[in-house]
Parts: C-alpha cells; structure tokens; sequence
C-alpha cells in the first residue's frame, strides 16, 4: 500500500501582491501593530491641536513620566509571562522611595548604599512571592495583594503620614539630569525595555520563561526549572518596582507615602494593551513599551490640549477605548487566527 | 514476572524494585521488580486505567512515585524530578503532546537545553537552534520545508505536533526511550516511522518502552511485552508467546469479542443528507445518511474528516450547499442549533474539546442535559447525581465516586463517560470523532458495542476515524475525504483497506481554500522583526 | 484635604512693590487666634477642675490621614493628657485614603464603642448629617471642625477656619505677587473634596476684577508623584503662565520642584497652602512666595477641651463658656489663619517648636 | 455479540474512621472551609479583645459595610466564575448613585422611576461588556478598564465635583431601616448571596456558567450557548454594581463623585480569598460572601481595636496574609487534588 506523506503542508498560493504590499500586512497582522498605529495616531491628532504638546519640555515631561508606570509595566510583563500577576509594584515603588529615603535621612547611610540595601529588600519580596506561588500554590493574585497592604500601610507606618525630606542631592542628580536632551529616567526606560527585550528573547532564560508561562506542564517535562523561572520573574518586578521608588523620591526630591498605589492597574493595563495575554506566554516588550508610551502620550496630551478637568477622565477612557476597538478590528480583518 | 533469561548478557538499563503510587487510597502501580535491558524495544499493554501512563511517568519524574527504588545505569533516580531523570538519559513522548503553543517548533524541540556544541551558555545562539532543530527533524526523517522550524507550534494539526514532539525526544539522545501511545494521532506512513525508529534505537544499544492499544503494531514492533492490569505486572511475554489473543486474555483476565453489526439497516429513510457541503477546507460534500446507518469517513489527516463532523454539527459554518435533517432545511449557526435538531457530537480531543478537567465526574456528564433535566429551570443535586450516575452506569464508567475530577480518570474511562453523555441527549444522529483514540482493546469493544446500540436504535451514525480496521470493522459504508472532497462512498462488501487508501492518497485537484487558511499555514511566525534567517529562503 | 482655613485678617495687604521682574516682597502673619483661645481652654479647665472625667470617652474624625493633621493629633493628644484622659478613652481616626465611606464607617462603629463627643472634620458634610443626627440624639456631642457643618445637629459650634476664607487669602496674595496680572493655574488634589472646592472659590472670587485669569485646574488625585508630573506638564505647556497655586499640602512643592527644574523661579511665582517642611524650605529659598496656613494644633486641643465639657458640665454651660470668644457670627470659634513668607518663617518654626508639632 | 464487560468498578476502600471524624475530614477538604475557618478564628481574636465589636451597633455597621464591597463581590464572581473579570463594578457603582441622584434631584424624577432607570443603564453597560467579549474578543481586563475610567469621569463630568444634595428620602429609608435589628442593606448583602448560589447551584444556567468558565470550547461544542452566559454574567455584575450604588447614597443621603473607586479590587479579593479561581469554572458561593465576611471582620475589627492609623493598613495585610497562608496550609494537608 501507498501512502503518500500526510505532514507536507499545502504549498503556498500564488500571491499577486507585490512585496511592499505584504510587508504591510504582515505588519498589520502583527499583534503590536494596533497598539503602534495608536500610538502615532494619538501622538499627531494632540500634536495637531496643541502646540506646545510636541515642545522639548512636554517631551521631556512624558520621558519622565514613562520612567515611573513604564518601568513598572516591563516588570509586571515579565510576571504576567509567566501567567502570573503582580498587584504589588505600585505600592512597593512608594515603600521603596520611603525606605531609600529614610536609610539615607534617618538612618544616615550615604544615598548608594540606601539604594543597594532597598533594592535587595525588593528582591526579597519578590523572592517571598516567588516562594509562595511556586511552593504553597498561593493565588499570584492574592499574595501580591497583600504584599501591596502591606506595603502601603509601611509607608505609612514609616512616615506617619510625614514626607521624608531632606534626602541626597545624588537622587535629584540622578532624576533631573539629563544626557543631550534626553532626561535620564527616560533613559532608565529605555535601559529596562532594551535589557528585558534582550532577556526575553535572546537568552535562554527568557524563553524558558515564555514556556514556562505558555505550558507550564510542558515545561517541567523538559526539565525546565518553573519554580526558579517564575520565582525569578517577581525578583526581577521587584526590583525594578525598587529602582523606580528611587527615581520617583529623586524627581521629587522628597519621600512621599501617596506615591504609587494605583500604578499597578496602569502598568497592568500598559501590558494588557501592548498585547500582552493575561494568561501568559504571550506578548512581546515593542507591544509593551508602546503600550506605556500609549497610556503616557494620552494622560499627558488631555492636559496639554486643555481639557476640563472634569472631562478629563471620560476621554482618557473614550480615548483608549477607541485605541482598543481600533486594534480589534484590526484583528479581525487581519489578524491571525486567534485562539 | 522474573526477568527475561534470554538475555543474560545484556546491561540492564533500568531497574525497578518496589515501586508503587497510589492516588488517595488506591493503589495504580505496583511493582515489586522489574528489570529492562539494554537494546530492546519493550512493549507495554493494558487496558484503560491499568497504570500505564504511571509507570511511565515514574520513570520520567513526571509522576512522584510513593515509594521504591529506580536505577538507571546504576545510579539511583530521584523520585519526580524531569531534570534528575532526563540528565540520566531518559526521555519521554506523552499522550498530552506537551509543546508549547506559543513557541517556535525550534525551540520546541530543544525546549529546555541547548543546542549541542554551542558555546553561547546564556544567549539562545539562534542559528544553531536553528540547524540543530532542522537536523532533529532530518534524523526521524521528517524535512524541515515539510515543517518550517521558525512556526509557531499552535498554528500546527495535531499529528505534525506529535511527530515535532517525537523527534523532540529522539533528538535527546535517549538511553531509554518512552513512547506513550505515540501513534495513536499518526496515519500511516509515520505511523511506521516511528516504529522504525523504536527498533533504531534498540539496535544502537538503547532501551525503548513501547505503551500502545494497537496490539498488531506494539506485536511488530517489540522484543518483549509486558502486561499490566490494576496496576500489577500480570504477563512478560516474548513476542513468540505475545498472540493477540494472549494479549488481551492477559489486559481483561477474560475473552472480548465484537461481531460485525447486523446487515443493513432496515429502516431506509434518509435523515441526513449534504448537498454540495461546503466549509473552509471542505467540500463539496454529498451524502445520505440513513437512520439506523453507521458510515465511516475515511481519509489523511488534514483531508477534512474533522471539518465535516464539525460542520454538519455546526460548529463550524458551511460556506455553501445544504443541509437537511429528516426532510427539514438544516442551517445551524453554532453548535446549539445542532444540539436541538438532535445531533450529538464526540469531538477528537478530550482534553481541549470535551472536559472540564478539574470538575467532578458528574458535573461534566451532565454538560449537554443541564436543560433537560432541569424542571422549569431549576436542577436539583439530587437530580443531578442519579443522573450522572445513571450516564456512568450505562457506559461502566470505571470511578470511586460520581464526586471525583474527572481528570482523574483514565483516558478511557473518560472517553466512555463522554459516550454516555452524548447518548443521554438522545440524538437523532450522532458525529464521533476518533471515538477510539488512546482507548483499549475492551472498552474498543465495547464502545463499538454502543455504536452498534445505537444504530439498532434508530440513530444515524457518522464515525471519522484513522483506523482503518475499526471503519472496516463497524461502518456500513465508508465515505472517503480527499484534500476536503467527498471522493468515493464505498459498501461494506467491496470496501477492502487499499480500496480506502487507494481513493484517500490519489492525487486530487486541490480544493479551493480560503486565502486566510492558506496563508495561515504556509506562514511562520515572526519572532520578532530583526529576526534573520527567515524560512521562506528555504522553501523553493 | 490638608488644610483648612484661616478668618483673621491678613496682614499682607498692604505690600507696595509689584514690579514683575522682582518679586514683591510678601509681609505674612502668624499670630493666628492663639491668644484668644488660650483664654478659653484655662476657662474650661477652671470649670472642669475637681470635677470626675471618667466616663468621657471622646474622639477626633479628620478627613485624611496626612501630615496636615499631625499637628491637630499632637494638639488633641496634648489636650486629652492635660485634661487627665486616658489613651483608650480619646481616639484619633484619619481615613487612611481620605475616602468618603471610610470616614462613615468609622462614625458608625464610634457610636457602638459608646463615645462621648466627637470632633470631626467632615469630609462631606451632608453625608454626615444622618450620622449626627442620630448620634446627638443619643447624647453623643459633634464638634465641628476644619471646616463648618451648617444644616446639621453640629452647626451650632464651629472651631476652625472657612476654606473659602484660606482661599480667598491665596488669591489676595497671589494678586500681589503677580503685581495684578497674569495667568495663573491651579494644583489640586480633588475635585471633590469640600476643603478642595471652597478653597478655589475663594481664590477665584479673590483674583475678580484684576488682570489675572486661572486658565488651568488640574487634579493629580491625591498623589505626590502625579502632581508633581503634573506640575511639569503645566509648566511644559504653558509658558505664559506667570503665577502657580498649589491646593493641597503637597501640591507647593511639586510645583516649586517643577519650577525650579525648569530653571523658571524669577518669571514664575507659587502660592500654596500648609506648611509641609519642604513648602518652608522653598519659602526660604524663595521658590514659594507664600503659603497660607492654619492651626489644626488648636482645633485638636481646644477641642479635646470642649467635648470633655460637653460631657461633664452639660452643653449648655460648655456653650456659655464659650460665647465670649466666639466670632460676629455667633458660631464659628476662629482657629486663625496665617500667611508665611519669607518674612515670618521664622516666627512660624518658632511656634511649631513651642507647640511640640515639629 | 457477547462481550465480557472489563470495567468492574473498583471497590470503596474499607474505611475505619468514625462518621464524625470522615464528616471532619470532608469539611476541611472543601475549599471553603479554610476560608470559613479564617473568619471564625479572626472574630473570636478581635472580640476577646475589643469589648465594642460584638455590640449590636457594630454588627450593624458591619452589616451596612457588607452591602457594598459584598453585593460587588457576588457580581465579580460571576464574571470570573466565567473566565472573565469586572474591573469597572467599583466605578460604576460611584456612577450608578450620581446618575440615580441626578435623575432624582435634578431631573425630577421620582425615587422609583431614578432607580430602574438607572439599573437599566447599568444593565446597558454589563450587555456592552459581554458583546464586547464574546463579539470582538476583546479581553475582559480591558474593555472593563476602560468603562471604570469613563464611569469615574462621567460621575466627576456630572457633579463638576460637588454632591448632589436633596436626594428623596426614601434613598435613606432603603438603607437607613432595620428589619428586627438587621440593617435593610445587610439583608440585600444576604439576599444577593442567596440568589447568586441558587442560580449559579440550583439552575441550569448557573451549571452552564461553571460550563463555560471551565472550558469554553468544550461548553461551545456540547451547544451551551457560551455568548448568552457571559454576557449575563457581565449583565449581573453591573446591575449589582448599580444597586449597591443606590444604597450608597442612601446610606450617605448625598450622592458623592468620590464613591466607588477602589472597591473593584476589594471586590476581587474578597472572590479569591473565598476560592474563586481566576482561570474560572471553580469557586462557590459560600466561599465568596464568607471571603466579603472576612475583609469586613479584619476593617471593621481594626477600627474597633483601635489599632494606631498608620499601622492600621500594615496589620489588615498582615491579617489576610496569615489567613491565606493557613488557608494553603489546610490545602497541602488535606486538599484534593489542584489542577
Ligand atoms: N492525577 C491523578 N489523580 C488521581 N488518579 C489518577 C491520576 N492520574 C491517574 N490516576 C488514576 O491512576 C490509574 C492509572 O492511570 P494511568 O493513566 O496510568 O492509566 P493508563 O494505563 O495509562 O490508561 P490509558 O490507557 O487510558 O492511558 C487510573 O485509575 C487513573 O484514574
Ligand atoms: N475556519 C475554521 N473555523 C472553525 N473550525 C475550523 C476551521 N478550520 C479548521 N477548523 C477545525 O480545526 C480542527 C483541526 O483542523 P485540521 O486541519 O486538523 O482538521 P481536518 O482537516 O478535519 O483533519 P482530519 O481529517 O485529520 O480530522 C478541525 O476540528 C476543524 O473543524
Ligand atoms: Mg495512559
Ligand atoms: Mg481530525
């Protein structure tokens, strides 16, 4: 009997279209194109409208800016990678300002040493969470959620309610310089995408955490070390909730208990929107960035065009909305087949 | 059960003393001694739930054993470690088809390891991953045009995936080799492959566990076949002892035989009939379908088999011709449509298709009744549980309790408890998928047993299948798919195996796909925009 | 919410120089209403002395658990130390978020621990209205104070200062500064927020009939870290805004921070409120050319003072004790309100130090 | 056709526990036993310390806290008991009582007509989540973000900030009343809770709920019709929001912009902390009011503990904490198996 070979998939049709044609729709099915396209939309429709949105100083502003929730997207991705959720770096950026602040004002260690010690502190709560959903099975959800009580009520409970003041000029020279133009928190943005991009996708280690969070059975099978992967998924959000509780106490120049709660939903949102799945996996860090310069280019063009304060709100929502519906219909006529 | 003594001077490869596992207060493996040696393909039957899949795992770390000792070469495995038993040179294909959706076929045939003499010990030295991947698909015999090593793995069928996850094994250079129903998803041609493979690797020196219900094929292909039964070594038979007969004494600890269903049917009024069916990747399709008929649909993989049950179970929608049930027009526009002309549907893959894994047995044999059986809305648990025991009763589900997850369950046992909830619909026409995939030599029978039943009963029966034997064995008719075209219907008095292959392998004009399903399978994945060598300059 | 509000006239009328190169000089005031409540609380202690305080069990409700209010809790717990109380009879709530439903609940489970009399700073004053109903039905005195609950069982007694009253002196000494004219945007963080609103309709209503016109409000909800991004994004998009006022306690520094890294402190000029040891530290940088603020000390202490009273010697005598001191309106007891510049920081921190507050 | 059967059901193992004891066991195996066990432990240890807990005011205080972040918990669960998740159900309950308010005072409609007219708009909003979902596949996460920014602008956009005062008093009559010494809003936390377990328990679309969130495509197959079940279950959620939103304002006689943010995620917890899974298909009822039940104990019990301000927040993480963590301890020991 035979039988020819059943595996040879069918050949590709004839396509017509000349290349820069399919370059486009190859551009279009990619799943970070929408949140890219919003990007530019977003960014020109302001841009035309108010004249100083595109001044060196607002650009500065928005670089600023992205070095709080963006740096805290790229570490709540990583998490999320592993189908895993990080309620807490919002509220540990603040504790991690505090506790910076108060080694080097109370405890009078100098300002890099306070730094060193409060980012080890971080990656020891990430280590804590790590632990716990790997060994006891907690909820990613839930222990983070404390982690995040808790931490807000420490910054609390540190400061009594009082902002920490007079910390090491060394904070403000690292938020407030700037290299060019470029002010350097922008420049700590940039520094954590590239890294967590190389990471991701160049090493061993970022795969293993792609697989770990697209089949974490399959992954252990082969012999891929899930706890140590997803454990080192939360250090790395810890520690780069930490470095921006650092920053943020240097663009303020002061240690201040409101900073940061809330934020999570932002970087969450920021990783859900550059097309990250919350079920894990999936989601590249061009998505991601983009996604935090989106919800950036957006918050900070309502106050440059004007907006009523009490309309503010309804169109940032309106505004991403329609970013969102743009990017499923997008989908749906180009996108791949989805799951 | 003592050793073989055929083989005095043969390296033992695995030794087993003592191993046992027990979930909850049953016992599924136990094992006081057992021995593997060098260069030899090991056979292992047994019927559904007998403790298989245990054995293996326990030899893979996949699975905790409870308590025992496993040597491998002489050092000792440590107990559920997949790292401790693959740096002892075991690998294993299980019946899950562990890959990862998301990834790169590359990356995942070397999930977990790097590639061989690359220097780069933290950076993924993407070429070699590359050349390395393409040579693991060349040394099964697969070419890597056939397989673009840069595609995202979910965009693949089934049986590319299980022959990726094979050569992923393989490519490991196993000194034990575990096949855990390898080719229950396979046609034909790699069907064989893989046994070659097997007798390969047993002829380098290697030891292979060979677990299959296709017992003609684990009888060709093994030098040695255990059997278990309740998780015990029952039988450690040479292949000259192994008669089919023998073997399946020894699974059910009786005889299990089928007859051939009663002639034609004598009802003859037509209940389904497809006019010019049309589907993505399907069609056209015409068929009669009588009440009281079983009709097999034969074909390659990908031929379309599962697209017609699906689209006659509107779960997939047809593109064009009709569709009547019983005389009336048919035009379903999801599944629950289906549900209500009174079809029921037994889709291939239990796990993705037909469960909800971590839910009790009797929540998930109720799925497709919870309306029926509701009065005025409201279902009691009372109402629920005798259901749901009565569902299991009819189809000897084997279960401690209606209570227990029905992941829990044995692939068989699973595949009966979905028999049981397809017939307590009722149906008027019943669509089974590879009702008998991974399912064993008894509960096969029996499941035919119900199909059988079932047709007695009036229901009209459609049955894809890739066995062959078992269409020749049950169907009346057999309807044969050809790249998505229906091209021959053949009686059961002329149809004959090669008759069967002969119109499912003949070169047919290639049917009309839609772009979008074309593209998506001619396409791979970008891994990212920089990404270099992109596998279209491989193709031609 | 970290402020409230100040009644006795400003002193800072009168400044002369309003050159907009340099900045006008700003004369402040920092006498507050001290001398007259002082009188006050020894006449409450007199009348309560040899008398047996051992069922008073009274409490202080802010708004927001902020630094503002440290100084009205070490006022509070000082009061209750000097009448003899003990911790577990005096309680000190500050919802944690400033949350609306936080400081009811709290109100709600205060009355099932059997207290006497509350002081709070309500943050909806309509919204506590039922609670103060019922709770002086049951005997339980309410004092009002930070800011004023007419309408309500409470309104008859006031301690504090009208946010309105806060404002309108930012605007007075923001008209100054700018020499009146300009642009002018706003930093506040709440909309909603009684303190919030009053204060800004003060303001603006202060800035009517001069040059200067308030042409951006914005919100940073209540967190640091957003006023200051916002802070800068006013400064990046409008450059010909000359004169900034920041609401809330942190909202002074964001916007002197921004200020300052935009190398904008000669053209552009910061009222704020409250006195955040970094608002003092512009000040005397002179970043900040003003801020308005109050004496929750003396709305913690003198309140203590007064719900003892409630208790022990009956509302009525408390009441009659209290009238001599009160304002023309016949219930607002004026906790003051100051202005510090650069002139009489030092008056100021030697207040607070003499208070304990610092 | 004879065929010997080969499925003989494998016997009971013998079993030589007393009923009591067996009876014991399948308590602490359920998943909800430690979350039950949890309360228990935190209101005796809060009681034997502040005489005032147990006092009949304070239990009503309680009662009246239940009706909001409880009643939210019961419609959130659905959602997530479907694979989905509300993040709007807070905001939208703070827009619910502004809408209500609005129609009532400055429309003039009467109480009744607000109401249902502003459930109706609720109800609006759950059917856009839903087609949105199941439609343009959109993830939950997302399109309910975006809703919880517009809810909160529109209650801002509405008020310009200031209450709406004067609202009908028979807002307050709803939530100011007592049936015996049991506040009203107590009883429609009870009521909610009941009619969510009968139907997600005792009706067949409940089961087909639990369907759907276990394994869509199983569900779709076996001809549920999972487009109408998550849509409901988006629907539930925000009708429920809606009515929590009128007792607030009944509850707080004026209807404030600041209401409602926040609670979503108090909301979630409380469905986690009682069982639910995030993935969906697993968690019940009793699970997810004693999960609203225990949050309430722990805030409620501070207050009355006097704890101090700053380390009031600090203490409730600590305290959800050790009640997660016993609740994994139960888990490991006695638990069945977890996915
Ligand atoms: N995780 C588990 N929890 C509880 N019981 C289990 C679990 N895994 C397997 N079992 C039980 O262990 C027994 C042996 O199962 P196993 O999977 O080894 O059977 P098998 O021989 O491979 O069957 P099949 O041919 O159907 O694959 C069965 O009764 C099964 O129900
Ligand atoms: N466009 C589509 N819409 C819905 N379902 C689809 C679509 N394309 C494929 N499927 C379903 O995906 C499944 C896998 O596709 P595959 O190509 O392996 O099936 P097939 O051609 O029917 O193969 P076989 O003959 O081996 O069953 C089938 O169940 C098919 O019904
Ligand atoms: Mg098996
Ligand atoms: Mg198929």
């Amino acid at each position: 009997m035979t039988v020819q070979s059943t595996l040879t998939p069918e050949e590709a049709p004839p396509r017509g279209q000349p290349a820069a044609a399919r370059l486009l729709r190859k551009l279009a099915e990619s799943p970070e194109a929408g949140v890219i396209v919003a990007c530019v939309l977003v960014f020109a429709i302001i841009a035309a409208n108010a004249p100083t949105y595109t001044s060196v100083g607002n650009l500065q502003v928005m670089g600023r800016d992205l070095a709080q929730v963006g740096i805290l997207a790229v570490g709540e991705s990583v998490v999320i990678l592993t189908g895993g959720i990080d309620l807490s770096v919002g509220a540990l950026a603040g504790l991690a300002g505090i506790l910076t602040a108060w080694f080097n004002v109370n405890q009078g260690l100098p300002a890099p040493v306070a730094i060193v010690l409060t980012l080890v502190i971080c990656a020891g709560v990430g280590l804590w969470h790590g632990t716990m959903v790997t060994r006891l099975n907690v909820p990613p959800f839930v222990i983070t959620l404390v982690t995040y009580t808790v931490a807000q009520g420490l910054a609390l409970a540190i400061t009594t309610g009082t902002p920490i003041n007079g910390i090491d000029p060394l904070f403000s020279n690292l938020s407030q310089y700037y290299i060019g133009r470029v002010p350097v928190p922008a420049l700590f943005f940039l520094g954590a995408v590239a890294i967590a991009w190389f990471a991701l996708e160049r090493t061993y280690v970022g795969r293993q955490i792609y697989a770990v969070g697209g089949n974490r059975e399959a992954a252990r099978l082969a012999g891929i070390p899930v706890a140590r992967r997803v454990t080192s998924a939360y250090v790395s959000s810890a520690v780069l909730a930490g470095v921006v509780g650092v920053l943020v106490i240097g663009r303020m120049n002061v240690a201040d208990p409101s900073v940061g709660s809330g934020w999570e939903l932002t970087a969450i949102a920021a990783a859900v929107v550059g097309g990250v799945s919350l079920f894990g996996g999936e989601g590249r860090m061009v998505g991601i960035a983009a996604g935090a310069i989106l919800l950036e280019f957006i918050a900070n063009g309502l106050l440059a065009l004007h907006v009523n304060t009490y309309y503010q709100t309804v169109v940032q929502g309106a505004v991403l909305g329609a970013a969102i519906l743009l990017d499923r219909l997008r989908a749906r006529f180009f996108g791949r087949i989805q799951r | 059960m003592a050793a073989l003594d055929d083989a005095p001077g043969r390296a033992v490869t695995a030794r087993l003393r003592g191993v046992h596992k027990s979930y909850g207060p049953v016992r599924v493996l136990d094992l006081p001694e057992l021995d593997l040696y060098a260069g030899q393909v090991v056979g292992v039957v047994g019927e559904n739930g007998a403790g298989k899949s245990t054995l293996m795992g326990t030899l893979s770390g996949s699975v905790r054993r409870d308590g025992g000792e496993i040597e491998i070469d002489g050092s000792a495995l440590v107990p559920g470690s997949t790292e401790a038993a693959a740096s002892l040179g075991i690998a294993m294909v299980s019946q899950e088809f562990p890959l990862v959706g998301q990834l790169s076929v590359a990356e995942n045939l070397l999930l977990g390891r790097r590639p061989r003499g690359s220097r780069r010990r933290v950076l993924v030295d993407r070429a070699a991953l590359r050349r390395e991947a393409r040579e693991m698909l060349g040394e099964i015999g697969l070419s890597a045009t056939a397989i673009p090593v840069g595609r995202q793995v979910r965009t693949l069928p089934v049986p590319t995936r299980q022959m990726i996850e094979i050569a992923k094994a393989w490519g490991r250079r196993p000194k034990l080799l575990i096949l855990d129903e390898p080719t229950s998803s396979l046609g034909p041609v790699e069907g064989a492959q893989v046994l070659r493979l097997a007798r390969e690797l047993a002829a380098r020196g290697g030891t292979v566990l060979f677990i299959g219900h296709r017992l003609d094929e684990v009888r060709e292909v093994s030098d040695r076949v255990l059997v278990l039964r309740n998780g015990r070594l029952v039988a450690d038979l040479q292949p000259g002892e192994a008669s089919e007969e023998r073997l399946i004494r020894e699974m059910v600890g009786g005889e299990v035989t089928h007859s051939r269903p009663k002639d034609e049917p004598t009802d003859t009024s037509v209940l389904l009939s497809l006019r010019a069916l049309t589907a993505d990747g399907l069609g056209p399709v015409d068929l009669d379908l009588r009440a009281g008929e079983i009709v097999g649909v034969a074909g390659l993989m990908g031929s379309g088999r599962s697209r017609l049950i699906h689209t006659v179970a509107g779960a997939q929608p047809a593109t064009g011709g009709t569709m009547t049930i019983a005389g009336a027009a048919y035009r379903p526009h999801g599944p629950g449509d289906g549900t209500a002309a009174g079809i029921a549907m037994i889709p291939e893959d239990r796990k993705e298709q037909s469960l909800v894994v971590f839910a009790p047995i009797r929540a998930n044999v109720t799925i497709p009744i919870l309306r029926r059986i509701s009065s005025r809305g409201l279902l009691g648990p009372r109402r629920e549980r005798s259901e749901a025991e009565r569902i299991t009763a009819s189809v000897n589900v084997r279960m401690r309790s209606v209570d227990q997850p029905i992941g829990s369950l044995s692939g068989g046992n699973q595949q009966r408890a979905i028999f049981g909830r397809a017939f307590a619909t009722e149906p008027r026409l019943l669509l089974l998928d590879e009702p008998t995939r991974g399912v064993d030599v008894g509960a096969k029978a029996e499941i035919y047993e119900l199909i059988d039943r079932a047709a007695e009963r009036g229901m009209a029966v459609l049955v894809a299948s890739s066995e062959l034997e078992e269409l020749l064995w049950i169907c009346h008719r057999v309807a044969v798919l050809n790249h998505g075209r229906l091209v021959e219907v053949i009686d059961r008095a002329e149809a004959t195996k090669e008759r069967i292959m002969t119109a499912a392998a003949g070169t047919a004009p290639v049917v009309p796909m839609s772009d979008e399903v074309l593209e998506e399978m001619s396409e791979e994945v970008s891994e990212d925009a920089s990404q270099d060598v992109p596998e279209h300059g491989d193709a031609p | 919410s970290k402020n409230a509000s100040g009644t006795s006239a400003p002193a800072a009328g009168t400044s002369g120089a309003s050159g907009s190169a340099a900045p006008p000089a700003l004369a402040g005031s920092v006498t507050f209403n001290q001398d007259n409540l002082a009188k006050l609380d020894a006449a409450l202690k007199t009348a309560l002395a040899g008398k047996d305080l051992s069922s008073v069990n009274i409490a202080m409700v802010v708004n927001v658990a902020a630094d503002y209010w440290k100084a009205g809790q070490v006022g509070f717990q000082k009061g209750c130390s000097d009448l003899g109380l003990s911790g577990s009879h005096c309680t000190y709530f500050a919802p944690p978020n400033g949350k609306l439903t936080e400081q009811n609940s709290e109100m709600e489970t205060l009355r099932s621990q059997g207290i006497t009399g509350y002081a709070i700073s309500a943050i909806d004053p309509t919204s506590a209205a039922g609670t103060i109903h019922t709770d002086v039905q049951h005997g339980v005195s309410v004092l009002a104070i930070d800011s004023p609950l007419p309408g309500t069982d409470a309104a008859s007694l006031y301690l504090g200062t009208p946010n309105y009253t806060a404002g309108q002196q930012a605007g007075e000494a923001m008209k100054q500064v700018l020499g009146g004219k300009g642009k002018v945007a706003v930093l506040v963080g709440s909309l909603t927020a009684a303190n919030a609103t009053q204060r800004i309709q003060g303001f603006e209503d202060a800035l009517k009939g001069s040059n200067i016109t308030v042409v951006q409000k914005v919100n940073d909800n209540l967190s640091a870290a957003t006023a200051t991004s916002d802070a800068e994004t006013i400064l990046a998009n409008n450059p010909d805004v000359n004169g900034l006022y920041g609401v809330y306690s942190y909202d002074g520094p964001a916007l002197a921070q921004a200020v300052q890294s935009a190398g904008k402190t000669n053209s552009v000029h910061i009222v704020s409120d409250d006195s955040d040891a970094q608002t003092l530290g512009f000040i005397k940088s002179g970043v900040i050319s003003g801020t308005v603020v109050q004496m929750p000390y003396q709305q913690g202490y003198t309140g203590a003072y007064i719900l003892a009273a409630d208790k022990v010697l009956g509302k009525d005598a408390t009441m009659a004790i209290v009238k001599p001191f009160l304002e023309s309106d016949g219930s607002t007891l004026s906790s003051g309100v100051g202005l510090v510049t650069s002139a009489d920081l030092s008056a100021y921190q030697a207040l607070e130090t003499q208070l304990g507050i610092s």
